[in-house]
């Protein structure tokens, strides 16, 4: 996904582009699911196959799902939420802790302490999500001696700290494996180095001001823009993640149905895959538009390009 | 400098059009560029002094009229015989020394593989040879292209077209952006050579004083004419 | 004023050092592999904690039973034995847990630390046959035969109260570094089995994705625009579904055949390859810097594939390949985690640490720990030897 | 005296070891008085400017020396151990920006903040000075130095963003913002190069009529020899971070002759600014240029600056020679307005 935004054209063009990129993304998964060995299309050729798939996608056919009986809507729902929840917080963490870590570092780099953090979180960043939720579920047995799986959170007697572990754990396993923290950190430092260096920042300063607003500003330009290029990479992680503390979400049901033996349950797929396609658009979208917001000199009208 | 000097380009009604043949540059310029001198071209910042020159060396597309060297018309020679009739006698110099010096390799070794083009066997010390003609000392041959400053990118990429011993070379702006002082000291490099190898040289620049005490004759382009002194 | 720093001490050098450690040790690992093959994973006793002994007591709590002794009861054969009543471990007097899981002709010593003070006499009331206890540790040299399980009682006579503790000792024959699984195999020997997929797959996947995403990156600009744009729509159409469910697609389609899947893991690195190095092409595209070593007279293919790609991308492709073999191992040890990809017989890194899973809830936690931390260590090598060769190679011009 | 500047050295930290940017600058500008500092790019001029005001971001900066700013010590490094007198200095010079002492930088729209209008700009300045009266007043100030610069359709500029305006209005809204606080010492670093030369002679007019008639004192940096000439009272001649030579022209506002100026490198700098070219023969041969930066680079040259190209060495005989080589000149009173630095000037 090139990370430019389109600039002067208007809004609904913008939406536009994102739903013609959604559906064809779609067309290639529905073309990619034909490719799965199936009992029930040994027969039939590839291409009526491929037809099927993408009837039920356009004429939204998801209101029987082979393993849950009921509508893939009511599954989606159910199961959505845990995931919508990994989202969310994943991305709130990270803009919360990216802009005090990055502003301090730059800030005031010379301290051991700022050379520290990095230090430790390119360590860190080196652990795979699965890897590190693996060993945050040791950790929690060890100290806690309790297992931070999701169906202890609504058992009874489950104290507040466990709560905590059971929604925490599997957040900070998304944020800080495989690198995602750490690449979104090291681009928001690189725009702080860079501001410092541009001459509008000394200009601020040769007038006696203080630039720390323009700073927190170039911090969420570059967040957003590093944000949205790894969501694909933090929805693969939502997966491994629910699949190790057995969330119940969608990352877990995509899993089951890829192990279902026999008959695939392919609208539930095709809905879950869509789902999660639309919050990547969905992350796009906001992307432009706060970018547009952040620099109002870029969207009146100048065509300019990525 | 006497006139009846021997022509080295011919150019009749030379028009050169942008955007499909909607907007004009310049149209019907005749002009000839005689053998040994120095011609200054200028003119005000976007006049197309610059696509002046570019389409006079095929650089450009669209442009049609008569540009005739040892008796071939450049602007009909096929694309791919190009680098054998004109790139091997007329040399084009770039404004900014950035896009004619690989920052991945060593200056020596641009200019090495510069020569080998030319087949120039002796080429340890012609490399050297040339490195001092424009005024570098020989162990800049090791630097990159980064450690050097405006005024030594600028003798490098004089270094390399010196290299292909061209018959003519035309610079585009070589020393724009430069201090005078610093100018200056590369103008006289450059005149002191243009005399020793009785090179054509066209200059072209914004700055009428400097092409004024430099060039033999001066052709400023204003509004699509050409007025020659 | 401080000196710059020292010529050899930068850290590109470092990190060099560290990853290709980390590659040969890999590669040993596979060398050894493939040359032994089974022996490696000998039938050992399941379950068995890892006879290096800082890692057992770190790793692994011995369950330990502890007794108190009424001393003025007699049982029905009318010696002095006394009845015991069992009372929970973490009232337990002794501070220090005792190593459980020993090799035959190691000596052993185990020293209890009390937390009461007021120890008047310690005696082994059952022991193995040349255990002795001195002036308050046990020590033991098992003979060659002497394998199997063999229980061990101390009894602590406190002014108050008599306590008896009781544990079990295990020796084996052979030398389990890392402990054993449920099915007895070393783990050490796991983890040599499962490096073999690490490198060649890893070889695979880059392989793929740098030779495709390179000629994608350069004939992007070398046939103008229209095969840009078609380059572009295949990368985008690639990077707009997570990959990981796109391994799954292939994982089922090709029945789990691991080198099916790599192909695949290349397949999606394509993009970021053929990104980068279409950044770097453009940028000379767009100073003139293409145009002018044309016009001096070099071809169109040496100026791509000499000046441009191997004069000025030679760093990148290093990198991107130490990433794309990270990458791949990424892949691999989840998808045998998830089990979709290498399958029982065979062994990996990822199944290692899948049958770790249900080994957590019983504390034993060295079937997880040493696959996680071997993961991380080969990762980190392997990133840090990519950085560590791109500054190597490009210092002067970045 | 406005400001007084006594042997500044600043240095910076290359991989090859020091690099002495700065060489014991010494410099005074009075009130209302106008200063010009000539000299190439590189000779350190934007460095020893932006040293005033603390702005240099090489490390470690400043070592040593002495700036005074109405009787107030900004910096004054034998004041103590580095420690106080650094965060003294930092303290000093970040208090004098934007009210006492402003700057103008050589490419206007890039000093000014890309995403706000200018309206946003100014109200931002004014709170930054933390001026008495609202945005209101801000504007109104705004507006009245922006007429005075004849810049037309203030309304909108105002409106407008950076990329949208024209090199010689942005130059002159920063010049606005730089007014904004009142200053009394307004330094111009090289403020028209990014200019073609036909507005930057009108800008370089508006300028210095606003600095007469709000008796603000300019010190203007170009490597443009006319304007120095025209528009200031006192030139001082850098070259690779130490002044050559300083005089005083008030009295003559005619191109000055080169019998005026008695360093050698001034007199080719005035000679090259009148286009006599061929005037590159009186200096050494262009080769020793390059040896000569090599080694300033590590420190060990003692010798003059200009030691390499100086045609005046090429007449002079093998032991005065060497005096030029191992010792560096000081500035010392020729006539009663000029002093130059050479061993071989008196």
């Amino acid at each position: 996904m090139n990370n430019s935004f389109q600039i002067g054209t208007s809004q609904i063009m913008l939406i536009s582009r994102l739903l013609a990129r959604f559906f064809l993304s779609m067309v290639f998964f529905c073309f990619l699911l034909t490719f799965i060995p199936d009992i029930s299309y040994v027969d039939t050729s590839k291409m009526t196959r491929f037809l099927d798939h993408l009837e039920v996608l356009i004429l939204f056919e998801f209101d029987y799902s082979i393993i849950y009986g009921d509508s893939v809507w009511e599954v989606i729902y159910t199961n959505g939420k845990y995931t919508l929840y990994l989202i969310i917080s994943a991305i709130f963490i990270i803009i919360a802790m990216v802009i005090p870590l990055s502003y301090y570092s730059v800030m005031y780099n010379n301290r051991t302490l700022s050379k520290w953090i990095d230090n430790s979180l390119f360590a860190i960043s080196s652990i795979p999500i699965l890897i590190l939720s693996i060993l945050f579920m040791v950790l929690a047995t060890e100290i806690f001696n309790f297992v931070p799986i999701f169906n202890q959170y609504s058992g009874e007697g489950a104290t507040f700290t466990q709560k905590a572990l059971i929604l925490s754990l599997p957040v900070l396993s998304i944020i800080l494996g495989d690198g995602i923290f750490y690449s979104v950190y090291d681009s928001a430092k690189d725009k702080i180095t860079k501001i410092k260096t541009e001459s509008w920042f000394k200009g601020i300063l040769a007038r006696g001001g203080n630039p720390r607003r323009h700073i927190i500003r170039g911090i969420v330009e570059t967040l957003i823009i590093s944000i949205s290029g790894k969501i694909t990479y933090l929805l693969s992680g939502i997966i491994i993640v629910e699949m190790v503390f057995s969330w119940q979400g969608l990352g877990m049901l995509i899993v089951d149905v890829f192990k279902q033996s026999g008959q695939k349950d392919y609208p539930l797929l095709i809905a879950i895959v869509a789902v999660l396609l639309i919050i990547i658009q969905a992350v796009n979208a906001a992307k432009i538009f706060i970018l547009q917001k952040l620099n109002p000199e870029k969207s009146n009208g100048l065509v300019t390009g990525s | 400098m006497s006139i009846n000097r021997k022509v080295l380009i011919g150019v009749n009604n030379l028009t050169k059009t942008y955007q499909k043949g909607r907007v004009e540059i310049f149209r019907e310029l005749n002009f000839d560029i005689y053998e040994g001198e120095v011609l200054g071209v200028v003119g005000e910042s976007g006049c197309g002094k610059t696509t002046l020159i570019r389409s006079l060396l095929c650089l450009e597309d669209s442009v049609s009229g008569k540009v005739k060297y040892k008796g071939i018309n450049l602007l009909e020679v096929h694309e791919n015989d190009k680098r054998d009739v004109i790139r091997k006698e007329l040399r084009y110099i770039y404004q900014h020394p950035e896009s004619s010096l690989n920052p991945g390799v060593t200056i020596g070794k641009s200019l090495i593989n510069t020569l080998k083009i030319y087949k120039s066997n002796n080429g340890r010390n012609d490399l050297e040879m040339y490195l001092e003609l424009v005024g570098l000392p020989k162990s800049y041959k090791s630097k990159y292209p980064k450690e050097l400053s405006g005024g030594e990118k600028r003798r490098a990429v004089l270094a390399r077209a010196l290299i292909t011993k061209p018959k003519a070379i035309f610079a585009d702006e070589p020393f724009s952006g430069l201090d005078k002082i610093l100018q200056a000291r590369l103008i006289s490099r450059l005149i002191t050579i243009q005399k020793e190898q009785n090179l054509t040289l066209v200059l072209i620049s914004h700055d009428k004083q400097i092409i004024q005490t430099l060039s033999d004759r001066v052709m400023e382009l204003k509004d699509a004419k050409l007025l020659v002194r | 004023m401080k000196q710059p720093i020292k010529k050899y001490f930068k850290p590109q050098n470092i990190q060099l050092l560290i990853g290709i450690s980390v590659l040969i040790s890999l590669l040993t690992a596979n060398t050894l592999w493939f040359s032994q093959h089974n022996p490696m994973i000998s039938r050992g006793p399941s379950d068995m904690p890892p006879q290096i002994e800082i890692f057992q007591s770190l790793l692994y709590t011995p369950d330990i039973s502890t007794y108190i002794v009424e001393d003025d009861t007699w049982d029905s054969w009318g010696n002095s034995g006394g009845r015991r009543i069992s009372i929970s471990s973490d009232s337990l007097l002794i501070s220090n847990f005792p190593i459980t899981a020993i090799q035959t002709g190691s000596d052993y010593e185990y020293h209890p630390r009390f937390k009461a003070n007021d120890i008047s006499e310690l005696e082994l009331t059952e022991s193995p046959e040349g255990m002795t206890l001195t002036d308050g540790s046990i020590q033991w040299m098992p003979g060659e035969l002497q394998i199997g399980t063999f229980p061990v009682s101390l009894r602590i006579e406190t002014d108050s109260t008599t306590y008896e503790v009781d544990y079990t000792l295990r020796v084996t024959k052979e030398f389990y570094p890392l402990g054993t699984n449920e099915r007895g195999n070393s783990l050490s020997g796991l983890l040599i089995a499962g490096s073999k997929w690490t490198l060649i797959p890893g070889m695979i996947a880059a392989s793929i994705a740098i030779s495709f995403g390179l000629l994608m990156g350069v004939f992007s600009n070398y046939y103008g625009s229209h095969v840009a744009s078609m380059f572009d729509g295949f990368s985008d159409l690639i990077e707009s579904i997570p990959a990981l469910i796109i391994i799954f697609i292939i994982a089922v389609a090709s029945q789990f055949n691991m080198y099916l899947i790599m192909a695949g893991v290349g397949l999606i690195l394509i993009p970021k390859v053929y990104a980068v190095i279409k950044s770097t092409v453009n940028q000379f595209v767009e100073n003139q810097f293409v145009e002018s070593a044309l016009e001096i007279g070099f071809e169109k293919k040496v100026v791509y594939w000499r000046e441009i790609v191997w004069y000025n991308c030679k760093s990148d492709m290093i990198s991107l390949t130490t990433y794309c073999i990270t990458f791949s191992i990424l892949i691999e040890i989840t998808i045998s985690y998830l089990n979709l990809g290498v399958q029982d017989p065979d062994i990996s890194w990822g199944l290692i640490l899948l049958e770790g899973r249900d080994s957590i809830l019983s504390g034993e936690y060295w079937m997880v720990v040493f696959p996680a931390i071997l993961i991380s260590i080969s990762i980190l090598g392997l990133t840090l030897l990519g950085s560590g060769a791109k500054q190597f190679l490009d210092p002067k011009f970045k | 005296m406005l400001l007084h500047v006594e042997n500044l050295d600043v240095e910076y930290e290359k991989s090859a070891g020091f690099k002495k940017i700065l060489d014991n600058i010494s410099l005074q500008i009075g009130r209302y008085s106008r200063v010009g500092i000539i000299g190439e790019s590189g000779s350190g001029k934007t460095q020893f400017v932006h040293s005033i005001l603390g702005l240099l971001n090489g490390s470690p900066g400043v070592t040593s020396g002495k700036i005074v700013f109405r009787g107030k010590e900004l910096l004054n490094t034998d004041s103590g151990d580095e420690k106080t007198w650094r965060e003294s200095y930092v303290q000093n010079s970040t208090s004098v920006r934007g009210n006492d002492i402003s700057i103008i930088f050589q490419d206007a729209k890039a000093s000014l903040i890309p995403y706000q209008t200018i309206n946003e700009q100014i109200i931002e300045t004014w709170k930054f000075l933390d001026l008495k009266g609202g945005e209101k007043e801000a504007i109104e100030k705004a507006s009245t130095t922006l007429r005075a610069l004849n810049l037309n359709d203030i309304d909108r500029v105002l409106k407008s963003y950076p990329d949208q305006m024209s090199g010689g209005e942005c130059q002159r809204v920063y010049i606005m913002l730089a007014l904004l606080g009142d200053p009394l010492l307004l330094i111009a670093d090289e403020p028209t190069s990014s200019l073609d030369d036909a507005n930057a002679r009108t800008l370089l007019n508006h300028l210095n009529d606003l600095c007469t008639n709000r008796g603000i004192s300019l010190l203007l940096i170009s490597h443009e020899i006319e304007d120095i000439i025209r528009f200031t009272d006192y030139v001082y001649v850098m070259y690779n971070g130490s002044i050559m030579e300083a005089f005083d022209i008030s009295d003559s506002d005619v191109m000055v002759s080169t019998s005026k100026s008695n360093h050698p490198y001034t007199k080719t700098l005035l000679q090259v600014a009148n286009g006599k070219f061929g005037v590159m023969q009186n200096e050494q041969s262009i080769s020793s240029c390059v040896e000569q930066n090599k080694d300033t680079l590590k420190n060990e040259f003692k010798g003059c600056p200009y030691y390499y190209y100086c045609g005046l060495r090429k007449e002079l005989s093998g032991d005065s020679q060497n005096k030029c080589l191992d010792e560096k000149p000081a500035l010392h009173e020729v006539s009663k307005n000029n002093k130059v630095a050479c061993w071989h000037v008196d």
